[in-house]
Formats: structure tokens, C-alpha cells, sequence
């Protein structure tokens, strides 16, 4: 059971990074960025239970925070929409509004 | 067989990405992001020599026989740290660069040289 | 105990699975958002729970309880800072297409 | 296994050129899962502070303040994927000799690696040979590469940093007048997050010797705490809170710290960083050189996190504030 959320969860991750890759705004790229690292968590957790050494959840607890933080930081210094080019950005947007 | 080397072979194509990007593009962030993918695979080389099947991490607890190698752990281990500190310096001179010469862009940083001379 | 774990974690796989889908499929970014913002934090929770299910164990099940407490702090505020900011930068859900406008009112914060 | 198939899709990222920044935090949090597939949980514990959230943000923050946009290249990369398809060959053609991954009987496992595993316990007495090897057997490289950390955090200092402007007390007030109105949630789940962050922090601090963990992850997590508070409450109520050069006499304290160790156990008769010397019986001698070499470690990858972050953050700062002055 644990290897078939593995799989599942793999599976999910596959997605998410088609969806970084394709992703044509910038906040579909941070979506999938977020959604990637909550991923990692479970991921971490499951393969600990996997390995039969589930001691080292500390890394998982570490990963959680870190995705907050760069997921903040990362809005941070998008919203402040002051990119030099970009144009690209503003451009993404009218097509998609 | 192919399995015994899959790992090192992950390793070569993710370095010659790195090493394409590093000398076929010209913006420097870009670059340094090369750079950093180089860097990532060589890491990935040292961590899967060092593991060995059937062992586990290299945390001494009651009952378990077979460890990893935990020596290159250790080297890598301060490799990454090390690495994020020379990706700043290199983002830092990248910004500097920016500022002098109003590009990251190789070519028009060579122009804008060639002016000067 | 080894066959309620294995229902959550079955759950918890489905609906991750299901979200997964969701960011690939649907068609812009606030549908998307509502995929995922919704089926992630559910998702981390069942596969958390069936996880402690495995193994009632002090510290690993303490970790494991911090890591879903973690997770239901900060997955929903991720998801509210991100939804924020792209409504701030004037990036609007396509409701003018027939078909989703039922979706987009759902998730349009 | 499956990994490294996830690992090769990762490599499509080359193609993109907006999102390499996205991308690339991706590919840290890629490479840590790889990591603790491959049982090098401390690797895994830095990578991920590290790859995924620290060199994103930075990485971000350059861009912000050098443009976003790539030129398309003007260069033929025929000659550049020439020449990398022919080292690839040729690397390929070397990994033929290699032994094969996971055996027990590879070159590598056979030489020093039995000794830290097996005398590990006995001699420094700390479950965590990562730790034990890192810290003991090995403090000498350890302190190079502090050292190192240390001069790249000056150098990004000599380059960025800006003239001290006065104390902007309005813009603390400005921001304490908005915390109503912008991210109010956000500040407050991470005034509820950062203490127990914090926390975290000196867990993965002093728990190194028995678990994952050690004075770079530490370090790297207390770092990202400030972050988070920087931005979100901005840079000047954080440079209130940690003065400039408060952090910088952290940064050298750490590498002092770390040195005087080892002039301590130098001054005692024995090697330079053996711990030995450090107490009557050798191996509490290790666990207390341990422990104070991975706080002088903390200290300085701390300091020199924050310093980096402060400077690249202060310095686009600066670059807005003239903007708007020109115009």
C-alpha cells in the first residue's frame, strides 16, 4: 500500500512538473512549484515507512517550511512586478485575460 | 548491466546539460544556473556511489549491519553549502555587472568593450 | 490498524491523483488553484493519518503530527497568498467561455 | 529507482527560458528526494534548505534587479552541442569501467569508510557517523570550507553592499499601518511559524550527533526564518532587529569560534582539532568539540545567509529608490 502511494504520488509529481514546464502564467508556475514541494513532503515520509527507518521525518518537516518560505518569497518579489523585460509577463496576461 | 550504470549515465546527461547551457547561452544568469546543474550532478554522482544496496543511512541504531558510505555524504554534504555561497557571489557579480554595464547579456557586454577600447 | 491505514492511504492517493489531474486539466489558472488548494491539503492529511496508523511510535508519530498540523497552517495560506497575488496583478478567470462558468465561480475568491 | 527517470525529466527545463528559476527550485527538491532515496538523509536535509528554498529566492531576487528577459542566443550552438555530445560520449565510455551501482564490494566502501562505521562509535561516540566524520575525523576540511562560506559572504558584501542610508522610521510605520491591509494573513500565520521555525532550528542544531542534521542545515533553517521575516515585515523593521554589523560579528565569531577550538586542543599538547584534549576522558573531549565546532559552523552559515540575503534585498532596494528619484 505504501509503495502504491509512492507510485501515486510520483505520478502527481510528473503532472506538476508538466505543469511548471507548460504553465503559461508566472502564478501557474509557483502553483505547480508549491504544489511539487508539498509532494516532496508526503513523498519523504512515505519512502522513510518504505525504507523502514521512519526516524528521519525530520526532513520532511524541514521541506514543509522551506516550501512556505520560497512560495512567500517567491510572491514577494513577483509582486512587485518590477521586472526590468518584463514584457513577457504583461503579455501572458492580456492572452489570458 | 544497464541498470548497474543507469545512475552514472543520468549523471553524464545532466552534466552536459549544464555544461551546454553554461557555454551555449549567453545570459549570465542563466549561466550560474548551469553552473549550479553541473554542480548538482557531480552531487548526485558522490551520493549514488555511496550507497550500497540492502544498507541504510549511515545513522548507527541497533540491528541494522550494512550502512552506506557515509564519507562522501560528508564531502557533499558541505559541497552544497559551499556551492549556494559561490551562487551568491556569482549572482552578486551578475547584479554589479548589471549595474555597469546595463546588460547580463555576454555579446553586448563584449560590444559595449570593444566601444570603450 | 493495517487495513485502515491502507483505506487512507488509498484515499489520500486517489485524491492526489485527482488534483494532479485537475492542474493538468483544467483550463486557467484559478480552476487550477481550486484544484489543487483543495484536494492537497485533504490529501496530505489522509496520507498523514494513514501513515500514523503504520506505526504508533512516540517521536515518529509526534513528527508526524507536527508535519499535518504544519501542513494545515500552511498549505491553505499558500494557497490564499498566491490566489491574492495573481488577483492583485489583474490576471482574471476566463469567464466568458461558456463551460466554465460554473467552475470559475466556485473558486473566484 | 523511479527517481531518476523523474530526475531525466527534469532536464526538459533547459528548453524553458522564463520559468528556469521555477524550474530550477523544482530541480533542487528533485535532487533532496533523490538524496534520501539514495540514504544520504543529511545531504538530503541541506539540499533541501538549500536548493530549494535559499538559491531560489536569491536567484530570484538577482533577477529581479537584472531583467527578465533572456536574448535569444546570436551564437551557432551546433559547435557547443558538438562539443558536448562528444565529452558526453567520452564520459559514458569511462562510466563502462565503473563498478556497478549498490555493490558492497566497490572500491570506494573498501578503504576508510569500514573504520569510520565500525571505530566510529567508540572513538567520538556519536551515532551519526555523517556527523562524527563531518565534525571529527575531518574538522580540518570542515574548517576550510567554513572558511570558504565565510569569504564568499564578504565578497558578496564588498560587492553589494550599499552606503547606510538613515533609518527609515517612516517606512516601519508605514508598514505597522498596513499590516491591516496587505498580507495580514500571511504575517500572521508567520508570526505563529517563525518562533516555532526557530525552534526547529536549534533542534536540528544540537540533535546533529543522533539524527539528521548539524550546524549547515541549522544554519541554512535559522537563515530562512529571518528571511521570511524580512519579507514580510520588511527590510527595515528586520534590520532593526538584526543589525548589519551585528551579523557580520557573528559571521567571524563562528569561524573564531570553530579556530580557538582548535588552538585549544593545540595549546594541550595534541593535533590541531582533536578533541581529546578537551576534556579528561576522550570521548565526552569529542562530544563537547563537536558540539561547539557545529554552533561556531551554525554561527557563520547563518550569518553569511543572512548577510547575503540583506545585501541583495537592501541593494534592490536602493535600485527602486533611484529609479523613482529620476524620473
Amino acid at each position: 500500500m505504501l509503495i502504491a502511494a509512492t507510485i501515486a504520488i510520483l505520478v502527481v509529481m510528473i503532472m506538476a512538473i508538466l505543469r511548471a514546464v507548460w504553465g503559461p502564467t508566472l502564478y501557474d508556475r509557483i502553483l505547480a512549484v508549491n504544489l511539487f514541494g508539498t509532494k516532496t513532503v508526503l513523498l519523504i515520509s512515505l519512502l522513510g515507512f518504505v525504507m523502514g527507518r521512519p526516524e528521519f521525518l525530520d526532513i520532511a518537516i524541514v521541506y514543509a517550511l522551506i516550501n512556505f518560505i520560497s512560495v512567500i518569497g517567491v510572491l514577494h518579489y513577483s509582486d512587485a512586478h518590477i521586472f526590468k523585460g518584463g514584457d513577457q509577463q504583461k503579455k501572458t496576461m492580456k492572452k489570458n485575460s | 548491466m544497464i541498470m548497474g550504470l543507469y545512475n552514472y549515465w543520468v549523471v553524464v546527461v545532466l552534466m552536459m546539460v549544464g555544461f551546454y547551457i553554461v557555454i551555449a547561452h549567453g545570459n549570465l544568469i542563466k549561466k550560474i544556473v548551469g553552473l549550479s546543474i553541473f554542480q548538482t550532478s557531480v552531487f548526485i554522482f558522490y551520493i549514488s556511489m555511496a550507497k550500497v544496496d540492502g544498507g541504510t543511512a549511515p545513522i548507527l541504531a541497533e540491528g541494522i549491519k550494512q550502512y552506506s558510505n557515509p564519507l562522501p555524504h560528508v564531502l557533499i554534504l558541505t559541497a552544497i553549502v559551499v556551492g549556494i555561497a559561490t551562487t551568491a557571489l556569482g549572482l552578486a557579480l551578475a547584479v554589479r555587472i548589471k549595474e555597469a554595464y546595463g546588460s547580463i547579456e555576454e555579446e553586448e557586454i563584449q560590444e559595449k568593450d570593444n566601444l570603450d577600447c | 490498524m493495517d487495513i485502515s491505514s491502507a483505506v487512507f492511504l488509498l484515499i489520500g492517493s486517489f485524491l492526489c491523483v485527482s488534483g494532479g489531474v485537475g492542474i493538468l486539466r483544467f483550463p486557467d489558472f484559478y480552476t487550477r488553484m481550486h484544484a489543487v488548494g483543495v484536494t492537497e491539503t485533504l490529501a496530505t492529511a489522509m496520507i498523514l493519518i494513514g501513515l500514523m496508523l503504520q506505526n504508533p511510535d512516540g517521536l515518529v508519530l509526534l513528527k508526524l503530527i507536527i508535519i499535518l498540523l504544519m501542513t494545515l497552517f500552511i498549505s491553505p495560506t499558500a494557497s490564499h497568498a498566491l490566489a491574492s497575488a495573481a488577483l492583485q496583478n489583474n490576471l482574471m478567470p476566463e469567464l466568458d467561455k461558456q463551460e466554465n462558468n460554473e467552475k470559475e465561480s466556485s473558486s473566484n475568491p | 529507482m523511479a527517481f531518476l527517470v523523474a530526475v531525466a525529466i527534469a532536464i526538459v527545463r533547459m528548453k524553458d527560458l522564463f520559468a528556469v528559476i521555477m524550474l530550477s527550485g523544482i530541480y533542487g527538491l528533485l535532487s533532496a528526494s533523490f538524496f534520501v532515496a539514495m540514504d544520504a538523509v543529511d545531504v538530503a536535509f541541506t539540499e533541501a534548505s538549500v536548493g530549494a528554498g535559499i538559491s531560489t529566492l536569491l536567484m530570484l531576487v538577482a533577477i529581479t534587479m537584472t531583467g527578465r528577459t533572456e536574448n535569444p542566443s546570436r551564437h551557432k550552438p551546433l559547435l557547443a552541442l558538438a562539443v558536448v555530445t562528444v565529452t558526453g560520449s567520452l564520459l559514458i565510455y569511462g562510466t563502462l569501467d565503473m563498478p556497478y551501482f549498490g555493490l558492497a564490494q566497490d572500491p570506494v566502501h573498501l578503504h576508510v569508510a569500514p573504520r569510520y562505521i565500525n571505530d566510529s562509535m567508540q572513538e567520538v561516540g556519536v551515532p551519526n557517523i555523517v556527523t562524527s566524520v563531518l565534525a571529527s575525523y575531518r574538522a580540518f576540511d570542515t574548517f576550510g570550507e567554513v572558511v570558504v562560506i565565510f569569504t564568499a559572504g564578504m565578497g558578496v558584501l564588498a560587492l553589494l553592499s550599499v552606503v547606510r542610508h538613515p533609518k527609515d522610521i517612516a517606512e516601519i510605520d508605514s508598514i505597522n499601518k498596513s499590516m491591516h491591509e496587505e498580507h495580514l494573513i500571511l504575517r500572521i500565520v508567520a508570526k505563529m511559524l517563525i518562533p516555532f521555525i526557530l525552534l526547529f532550528a536549534l533542534y536540528v542544531q544540537f540533535h546533529g550527533d543522533y539524527g539528521p542534521g548539524g550546524g549547515f542545515q541549522a544554519g541554512v533553517i535559522f537563515a530562512a526564518a529571518i528571511i521570511l521575516y524580512a519579507m514580510l515585515f520588511g527590510m527595515s523593521t528586520a534590520r532593526r532587529v538584526i543589525n548589519q554589523s551585528f551579523i557580520q560579528m557573528f559571521a567571524a565569531i563562528g569561524v573564531l569560534l570553530y579556530g580557538s577550538v582548535g588552538v585549544i586542543s593545540l595549546l594541550n599538547g595534541k593535533n590541531f582539532l582533536d578533541y581529546s584534549a578537551l576534556s579528561v576522558d576522550p570521548v565526552a573531549g569529542q562530544h563537547l568539540g563537536i558540539l561547539l565546532i557545529e554552533l561556531g559552523v551554525g554561527f557563520t552559515v547563518t550569518a553569511v545567509m543572512v548577510i547575503i540575503f540583506f545585501n541583495f534585498a537592501g541593494r534592490r532596494k536602493d535600485q527602486q529608490n533611484k529609479e523613482k528619484n529620476e524620473p
